[in-house]
């Protein structure tokens, strides 16, 4: 999600900017990918002998460096700055909720976990965490430093240009 | 600081504007929270919120209300809500939304 | 007037909050992804794109591209949430390699299957498929071309291939990948009750007492559902749960009764379950006696290998696999009394109080049960037997058609029933549950087609395994596969697959939005629209038909998989594929195009392009200049209604978040053959399976066989394949999200530290996983969320660059032909 | 058989007679030996059950708590230095690690009674067998860790800035002990509800400025996105 950091924009003249930057983005994979045939990307597109036995490239290492990514938009969750290796959530046990969890915050110092997560299946805000969204990791992932495939042109809502209609 | 566009490299990379960090920009935390209240002592809790500093009243409800915050740290918030959450006659202090930016410490023009 | 960032960013969070206010308002109000009105985003409903659970999402739409998306709180089934996948989905169309010109393999500026692939433009690539494909035709005819679909298709697209195949270009060789998926699921209804897809629906969730999963991960895999599920258990301490695998998953984080079993005894433990029914005399007399009859299936059915393969030359029951006859309750009693605890713990590896304790789910009368299964069950050499024993449980007991009991098979696709079952692009199958060997069937469609008779051939095609041989062996010659990336997903490919589509005699077509492993294997790919490029219906597991607009436009030249069938279809005539006789029969027939016939006959063209919503685009009308889909749509709903397949009006589907068919007077159905939910049930009958003609369900006496293929000296261990959460299918969308990709970048081999040190293999190391077929290489991984016992491994086949279908076997359930990718016998060699 | 009578006979007779051969000193010495040996025999067996193969020889453990630790951080790492099951649950000292030998004497039953034989049963047993541990080791102040993990000896910087900061916070200044916060690090949690995380403030701690600094203090260790 790096790829759409926002650092050093400077307010809505540099978004705008942006934005005319973006759409020549697209113009621009489109004009390096398509024009041309496609490129071989041996995860995505299968080597150029598909059926050839090659080397397995090493693991992606976590990244755990605690820091805050943003968000690609309001509403996506947020990933998982640390590591979770061996975390058990289990019928039995939460260990995200040992640190995240309202009551923990304080001590644990994480992030509490969004009043959104209260809500059960009718809406109505509970004292903790809704059972249904007991299971983190359903939406909250880890990353490693695996470089992305291919750029993805997805455009930030913030750095898309008003549209004229306005 | 027009060089603060997205380089050629970022272009290529489908990196919008990646580029540099201006060195006199500073993050921003800007967040949201709801505040769970006793009615009867909402009113006092509105003053005493509107007293502290990078919090504004969003909207206020009978025993609801919505608050943006802002602070210059990681954690302030936190610590603020954490804080909010102690007074008395705040049943809690939820954060909602939380977004983290770069922006000139200039307020610029609106 | 521009508004500041940091005021635009406050509101936006002020916004959020004050959604958050408000719990269940409608998704449309709390614009609030988007942020305020300023940003000028416009929300539209959809059905997700992955998995079949079918969850509704707000698609936000800026300046031609969609910028969010986020859990539609109006949709039944998932009220607001979404998994990873699910909020990715903003994301999954703008990967910078979309196919954006059609490319076909070119050399000297002429066709080549050695050529490379070229841009080209739409007409010269149709006018090169339309040569070979009439070419093909002229010399091996109609047999000799086919096509393969996926249950990614929308229910219009599906349809209008299944009508240009068999009533325009007279093939049944058109199968969907969830032959691959479901195909032993759909066998199983029809046998059982003689009508396909589940009785009950998700509301179940709710009702059930105990969930018993059968082969299905689906904290991985239906993440939404699983919300469900979990929210059911961790808030009724009374609720239990069940989960059986061949290894140890994230779904057994929330087991009660955690069971890990040697592949392919499901069948014997199931059997057990029956056996410990009837010794402890808890069959529910009534139910059995009014509604259930009994039958004793062919034995020994062999494993749809190659029929020249040892096994099946062996097998003597391989000619007629799904040959039934009627039996009684003492005979099946007595069936089913050698599955006796002992033998059975002994067989499964299973400990004897698991297997007491999950019996007695089933068994105890005040439990209301909710069996649930996926691949485990159907990619399963014995699948359809597996489905069958556990509709057996429901049915001894009673525990079925009603809140709560329900035996619930699910889907892995958006549309693998609205698309690939209900309209029937299976080979042997046309639209609602009808089939082309039954002439009855064909005459219907005939009619509702407006085609002469006789030009729907009554022979069922190749289904999706054979059809891979036949490409092999040079007797399917021109073959168009789209929306699917079928040489990563079908099994022994480098041996079966992948020569057939470099085979010289042969011409293949991918129509893709992405530059698949399948595409770059092709001789000509077509860029597709995606999703919300395009107006479409997705059919869920719970027989939740949902539609959706078009909210933005493909990039360059991409176009949707509806408009490259219609647009095809122009280059036929009826002189060239229809046969002579049945053309003078019906003189009024003669010269048309087969674009007139399939889809200008009076009835898909029957709606003006006026009729589309003002306020969206739909570009495929606008081109052939009437409302295609909708058209397409009404002409397949007229198959089904009257006879408890009803679709509701096409509209109405835009309005509401999907309606679970059949849907009489606008009314939807939750469960079937139960009177006072079911419409076709007639008063005072109570329960009536009316699929059957007698009314009735039938419980089947098959026993346990054992897979095709087992560990022995050399290959020493069981090859488990299946997905990830992080990655929906071959990968082909989500490994293009960065956080998606970064989240599990690459394939791994599960494993047990006992087995790897005892190979001298360490955790991380890259190993040879290499079985009688094919071998990749890929890295061990000891301690991940897939734990398997001794003589078990796990590896994901999402990566495109360790094919870990080169290694599995191609061996099928004998009966719904559905391939097994559970269990093989490879070895894992360091490297 | 008579054989053997015979010779008992005789070593009776013999054993009963005073010593006319032998010197006291010698017989002292001799019996002196014999202790020796006897001793070191003794703690040769006692090594024996101290080591993970005896621990794993029977499927109770074997089947369960081994299964899981080969899961974790404990059985596989970068460094590949592994803890074995005595590492942990054995007392290094010789005198804890008699009187913990005494306890197990007592598991030994548990083994005849088959309280445990199944995973069923295991499960069922799980939590009551875990606070044994707990208290052991709380009792203990986490001994059997910080035979390897010894406080002083942390690289705070080589830390995560969490870790450090909760480190710093709570181990540091020996307000808590390791297993205060890093339970079901080497096997899996039994039911935990009422079992709170180590970092809980007691209650008359809470919201109190203080620890609200103290977040403070933990927050700003983290250094913004650059």
């Amino acid at each position: 999600m790096r790829g759409q950091s926002r650092s050093g924009l400077i307010g809505v003249q540099a978004a705008v900017a942006g934005a005319i930057a973006g759409g020549a983005l697209v113009l621009a994979c489109g004009a390096i990918y398509a024009q041309t045939a496609p490129q071989i990307v041996p995860r995505l597109t299968g080597r150029a002998s598909p059926m050839a036995d090659d080397p397995a490239p090493p693991l992606g290492r976590q990244i755990t460096d605690d820091r805050r990514v943003m968000r690609n938009y309001p509403e996506q969750p947020p990933v998982i700055p640390h590591s979770i290796d061996n975390y058990q959530l289990t019928l039995r046990t939460n260990r995200c909720l040992d640190c995240h969890r309202r009551q923990y915050t304080e001590a644990s110092g994480a992030p509490m976990i969004s009043v959104t997560h209260f809500m059960d299946r009718d809406g109505q805000v509970l004292g903790d965490v809704t059972p249904r969204r007991y299971f983190c990791t359903e939406c909250h992932v880890t990353q490693t430093d695996a470089r992305p495939l291919v750029p993805n042109s997805f455009q930030d809502m913030a750095l898309s240009p008003p549209s004229p209609k306005q | 600081m027009r060089s603060t566009g997205p380089s050629r490299r970022a272009l290529l990379k489908g990196r919008l504007a990646s580029g540099p960090v201006p060195m006199d920009v500073s993050t921003v935390h800007i967040s949201s929270a709801i505040v769970t209240v006793l009615p009867d002592l909402r009113n006092s809790i509105l003053r005493r919120l509107s007293a502290l500093p990078g919090v504004e009243i969003h909207h206020a409800e009978s025993f609801k209300i919505v608050v943006v915050l802002e602070a210059e740290e990681a954690g302030a918030i936190g610590g603020r809500l954490a804080e909010i959450a102690t007074w008395s006659g705040v049943l809690s202090a939820n954060m909602v939304f939380e977004q983290k930016e770069q922006l000139p410490d200039s307020g610029e023009a609106t | 007037m521009t508004l500041s960032r940091r005021n635009l960013l406050k509101a936006q969070a002020a916004a959020v909050a004050m959604a958050a206010l408000r719990p269940g308002r409608p998704a449309q109000a709390q614009a609030v992804a988007g942020g305020i009105g300023t940003l000028q985003i416009k929300w539209s409903k959809a059905p997700c794109r992955f998995c079949g659970t079918g969850c509704g999402v707000m698609v936000g739409v800026k300046d031609g591209k969609v910028v969010a998306t986020h859990g539609d709180t109006l949709a039944e089934v998932n009220r607001g949430l979404n998994c990873i996948k699910g909020y990715f989905l903003s994301k999954i169309m703008y990967g910078a390699d979309r196919l954006t010109t059609p490319l076909l393999r070119k050399k000297n500026g002429v066709y080549a299957k050695d050529g490379d692939l070229t841009p080209v433009g739409w007409d010269e690539a149709f006018d090169t498929m339309a040569e070979r494909a009439k070419a093909v035709l002229k010399a091996k005819g109609p047999t000799a071309i086919g096509m393969f679909g996926s249950g990614q298709w929308t229910v219009l697209e599906g349809y209008a291939a299944t009508k240009l195949m068999r009533a325009g270009l007279r093939s049944n060789n058109l199968d969907p990948n969830a032959r691959h998926c479901m195909a032993s699921a759909a066998f199983a209804f029809m046998r059982t009750f003689g009508m396909d897809e589940p009785m009950g629906c998700y509301d179940d969730f709710e009702a059930a007492d105990a969930f018993v999963l059968w082969g299905s991960n689906m904290a991985e895999m239906h993440p939404i559902l699983w919300t469900r599920l979990a929210d059911r258990r961790l808030s009724h301490p009374h609720v239990k749960v069940a989960v059986l695998s061949t290894f140890t998953n994230r779904s057994s984080d929330l087991a009660d009764i955690p069971i890990v079993f040697k592949p392919g005894t499901d069948l014997a433990i199931l059997n057990f379950i029956a056996n410990h029914i009837i010794t402890t005399g808890r069959v529910n007399q009534d139910f059995v006696r009014n509604h259930a009859t009994f039958v004793k299936g062919a034995t020994d059915i062999g494993y749809g290998l190659r029929t020249d393969h040892p096994l099946e030359q062996a097998a003597t029951g391989a000619a007629n696999p799904g040959a039934t006859q009627p039996i009684d309750f003492d005979a099946y009693a007595a069936f089913v009394k050698d599955y006796t605890l002992d033998k059975t713990s002994k067989l499964s590896g299973v400990e004897r109080g698991f297997l007491q304790e999950l019996a007695e789910l089933y068994a105890d009368p005040d439990r209301k049960v909710m069996s649930l299964w996926t691949m485990g069950f159907n990619q399963h050499v014995r699948g359809v037997w597996a489905n069958q024993l556990v509709y057996n449980l429901h049915l001894l007991t009673g525990k079925i058609s009603e809140p709560g009991n329900s035996p619930f098979s699910l889907t892995g696709q958006p549309s693998a029933c609205g698309t690939a079952r209900e309209v029937g692009t299976f080979a042997h199958r046309l639209p609602a549950d009808m089939i082309v060997a039954n002439p009855e069937h064909r005459k219907k469609a005939e009619e509702i087609w407006r085609i002469p008779s006789g030009i729907i051939p009554p022979k069922p095609g190749y289904h999706a395994v054979e059809q891979d041989r036949m490409l092999h062996d040079g007797k399917l010659n021109f073959y168009w596969i789209q929306v699917n990336n079928n040489l990563q997903a079908a099994p022994n490919n480098s041996h079966e697959t992948y020569p057939g589509y470099r085979n010289p005699d042969n011409f293949i077509v991918v129509s893709d939005a992405y530059p698949t492993v399948t595409a770059m294997a092709a001789d000509c790919v077509l860029p597709a629209a995606m999703w919300v490029e395009k107006e479409g219906v997705y059919g869920n597991a719970e027989r939740r038909t949902h539609a959706w607009r078009q909210l933005v436009n493909a990039p360059g030249e991409a176009r949707s998989d509806l408009w490259q069938l219609m647009e095809f279809s122009k280059r036929f005539t009826t002189d060239e594929v229809w046969p002579v006789e049945v053309l003078d029969q019906n003189p009024n027939y003669r010269g048309k195009s087969i674009y007139e016939i399939v889809f200008r006959n009076g009835q898909v063209d029957k709606f003006p392009v006026g009729e589309i919503a003002t306020d969206y685009e739909n570009q495929e009308s606008k081109y052939f200049g009437f409302y295609v889909q909708k058209g397409l749509f009404e002409e397949y709903a007229s198959f089904g209604r009257g006879h408890g397949h009803d679709l509701g009006a096409y509209d109405t589907y835009h309005q509401v978040r999907g309606l679970r068919w059949p849907v009489v007077d606008g009314k939807e159905t939750r469960w079937r053959y139960r009177e006072g939910y079911d419409p076709f049930v007639k008063a005072g009958k109570g329960v009536d399976f009316y699929g059957n003609p007698d009314g009735k369900a039938r419980i089947i006496a098959v026993p346990y066989e054992p897979p095709a293929e087992a560990p022995d000296k050399e290959f020493d261990i069981w090859l488990v394949t299946g997905r990830v959460l992080e990655h929906w299918h071959s990968g082909s969308m989500t490994m293009r999200v960065p956080e998606l990709y970064k989240a599990f970048p690459s394939a791994l081999c599960f494993m047990h530290a006992e087995d790897a040190r005892a190979r001298g293999i360490n955790q991380g190391a890259e190993v040879r996983v290499v079985s009688r077929r094919g071998e990749i290489r890929t890295r061990v991984e000891t301690r991940g969320r897939n734990r398997p016992p001794r003589g078990v491994i796990f590896v994901p086949w999402f990566d495109a660059s360790e094919l870990i279908n080169k290694v599995t076997l191609d061996a099928t359930d004998p009966i719904s032909k559905q391939t097994d990718f559970k269990k093989c016998a490879v070895k894992v060699v360091p490297v | 058989m008579a054989r053997l009578k015979e010779w008992l006979l005789w070593f009776w007779t013999v054993a009963t007679r005073p010593s006319t051969h032998f010197s006291l000193a010698f017989l002292a010495l001799g019996g002196f030996v014999c202790g020796l040996l006897f001793w070191g025999a003794f703690n040769t067996a006692l090594e024996l059950t101290n080591t993970e193969k005896f621990c794993t020889g029977c499927h109770e453990m074997h089947d369960n708590v081994y299964q899981e630790l080969q899961h974790t951080i404990h059985f596989s790492n970068r460094s590949g230095v592994r803890a074995t099951c005595p590492d942990c649950h054995v007392p290094h000292a010789w005198t804890d690690k008699i009187a913990r030998k005494m306890q197990a004497s007592k598991e030994v039953w548990g083994k005849i009674f088959g309280t445990i034989s199944t995973r069923d049963k295991f499960l069922d047993h799980r939590l009551e067998l875990a606070k044994h541990e707990w208290a052991r080791m709380e009792a203990n102040d986490s001994l059997e860790c910080r035979n390897c993990h010894s406080a002083i000896a942390m690289d705070l910087a080589k830390q995560t800035n969490r870790a450090a900061a909760i480190h710093t916070k709570y181990l540091l200044s020996k307000q808590r002990t390791c297993i205060d916060c890093h339970k079901g690090i080497a096997h899996e949690l039994p039911d935990m509800t009422g079992v709170e995380p180590g970092w809980q403030e007691p209650p008359e701690e809470r919201g109190r400025e203080s620890s609200i600094k103290a977040l403070r203090r933990y927050a700003v260790t983290i250094p913004a996105v650059e």
